[in-house]
């Protein structure tokens, strides 16, 4: 099979896909070297991006997959009919705190935010962007929470290494580092992992 | 100093206390306690003043802010003397103050990405052609907590008083049937949403559910979803025109 | 606005449609001339001609769509087929009251979701997730379903016992215990067992 076949191939794999398609299950479905699928997608990647057209290939959740390009979204929101939804900001701040901190319990949320934050966190279960990941193995046995794939898939990021790195104050010098996080209870604790399916 | 402010433009204490921060121009690791606490308090008086509701945590910061103050103004103990260097008794607010604005800063970046459903967009539905029979592959990973959710789902929504209810206030099932019948008429599918006018009655709600799910029993209509959290449709099965023929009677339904 | 701009926005919204879109909607939709939206679509059209990559854009039913090349319908078809089967909401709510609430004749499971459920309990017994316990000795003499093995498999439990209480879970704003669940019968009402296989 010639690269021109293979990216064709992958293109319309890609295009049918209601979800972001890895490398690794491309690779497979079209029995070719992983090294040459991923290098396809990234030409390919690159040649809507130069195009510069209505459509990008983007790489999210660790897989491709085909988007309107952000410019066009007033067009895109007029055929639909839909309205901007946005996120609230207490959602968002639950969010970032889940992301960059899971696994993480619902106290440790509300100690960061020094508010209630049972309800947004019902919010964000409902809309599958975090998830119960298991309980700890602390008293009370609280539930904890990370994020899913739909998080990544909504927010674009290819995985959670793509999060930008959190501004860090290091030029302060407090009596203890602000690496001591003031959390009630320390992230490495013992967890009660979820049965994987 | 324009004490204007509205505590409901604040995620918390935290952040007011941030804003008041800034507002002094003051650094986070350097807070003025006795002027920070008397804006603080001044502005919690105020609210108190509107009979507007202080949440708890604003009122459990003020003790906090006064507990620091109060440390800070007491000569050291004999006993604290003896131990060396103790912490300033600022520290674990400054921390919490510190990561706070961390994530609020976060939370801001997370906002300002192009967000799928917001800015941009992707295909969320299946090609007609690819619509196939799918084979025994294997399943998707699903934990036993997603299973948990589906459950609460249904709790939620449970009709755990539907036929009491409906008894109670007459809704008559057949003009639901009737109504939603009419609508279908007019066009080739129809969003369960739109049953309802702006804001239905509860028993509204009831009654046109449970005629939507007679047109099921009947085999008038199909519901379908388009992903599995989409929202519902109604497609009639035979043509609209014979359905309006035949109405069932209202004593048919065995609601009563 | 200029014709390239024009051409990413029409491209955009196609890219979105679900159904083929017409010329007419599109020329309202940006408040263009019709004649102009027209000739912006054939030139996009022509571009995926000449391209000759995994997508082209069709003109179907009076309208325009974005389609997979026709050569690459094999591909397509093998990821399609690839495609792990995916517990729909109704067949994880289905799924959960049969679960919890075993043994459940499907009255039992249509009234608490309010829906129809008869396709879905036929899917989760072709997965083997659930089985035919036997037969209810009420009117009707409805079949009454339990959890297989395969269940426990795929959710990663050792024993029915495993399941996780919903009371575990008040803490995710749940007022109504499982003991609660209205059911139109009671699940201790006597059940004819079936000869196990």
């Amino acid at each position: 099979m010639d690269i021109t076949d293979l990216k064709g191939m992958l293109e319309a794999m890609v295009f049918v896909s209601d979800v972001p398609l890895k490398a690794d299950r491309l690779a497979e479905l079209v029995a070719c070297d992983r090294a040459l699928v991923q290098s396809a997608l990234q030409e390919l990647a690159e040649e809507y991006h130069r195009r510069d057209g209505g459509i990008e290939l983007a790489e999210v959740a660790g897989g491709y997959q085909f988007r309107t390009a952000a410019r066009h979204v007033e067009a895109v929101r007029r055929l639909n009919r839909s309205k901007p939804f946005r996120f609230s900001r207490a959602a968002l701040e639950s969010l970032a705190i889940i992301a960059y901190r899971q696994p993480v319990t619902r106290g440790d949320v509300e100690y960061l935010r020094g508010v209630d934050s049972g309800g947004v966190i019902k919010t964000l279960l409902d809309k599958h962007l975090i998830r119960i990941l298991g309980k700890k193995e602390v008293a009370g046995r609280p539930l904890i929470y990370g994020t899913t794939r739909e998080f990544l898939e909504v927010f674009g990021l290819r995985s959670l290494n793509d999060l930008p790195t959190l501004k860090e104050f290091s030029e302060i010098d407090l009596d203890q580092g602000i690496a001591d996080l003031p959390l009630p209870f320390t992230a490495d604790d013992q967890v009660a992992e979820e049965p994987s399916a | 100093m324009n004490l204007d402010i509205k505590l409901e433009n604040f995620e918390g204490p935290l952040d007011l206390l941030l804003h008041l921060i800034k507002k002094n121009e003051m650094e986070i690791w350097d807070i003025q306690v006795t002027r920070i606490t008397e804006q603080y308090l001044a502005i919690l008086d105020a609210m108190h003043h509107m009979n507007l509701d202080v949440a708890g945590e604003f009122l459990v910061m003020a003790s906090t802010l006064l507990y620091i103050k109060s440390k800070l103004l007491l000569p050291p103990s004999e006993g604290e003397l003896v131990e060396e260097e103790e912490e300033d008794p600022r520290a674990e607010l400054v921390r919490r103050l510190l990561e706070y604005q961390k994530y609020k800063d976060a939370a801001l970046d997370l906002d300002e990405r192009e967000l799928l459903g917001r800015d941009v967009f992707a295909r969320k539905f299946t090609a007609p052609d690819l619509a196939v029979e799918e084979e025994d592959t294997g399943f998707y990973e699903v934990g036993i907590y997603d299973l948990v959710e589906a459950l609460q789902d249904i709790l939620a929504r449970a009709p755990r008083d539907v036929v009491h209810e409906v008894g109670l206030e007459q809704v008559s099932i057949a003009e639901r049937i009737n109504h939603i019948l009419g609508l279908l008429s007019r066009c080739d599918s129809l969003a369960f949403s739109d049953l309802f006018q702006e804001k239905p009655r509860r028993n509204d709600v009831i009654a046109t559910f449970l005629a939507m799910l007679e047109l099921v029993k009947m085999r008038t209509v199909k519901l379908m979803q388009n992903d599995r959290c989409g929202s519902i449709w109604l497609f009639p099965i035979t043509a609209a025109e014979t359905l309006n023929g035949s109405l069932p009677e209202e004593d048919s339904l065995g609601y009563h």
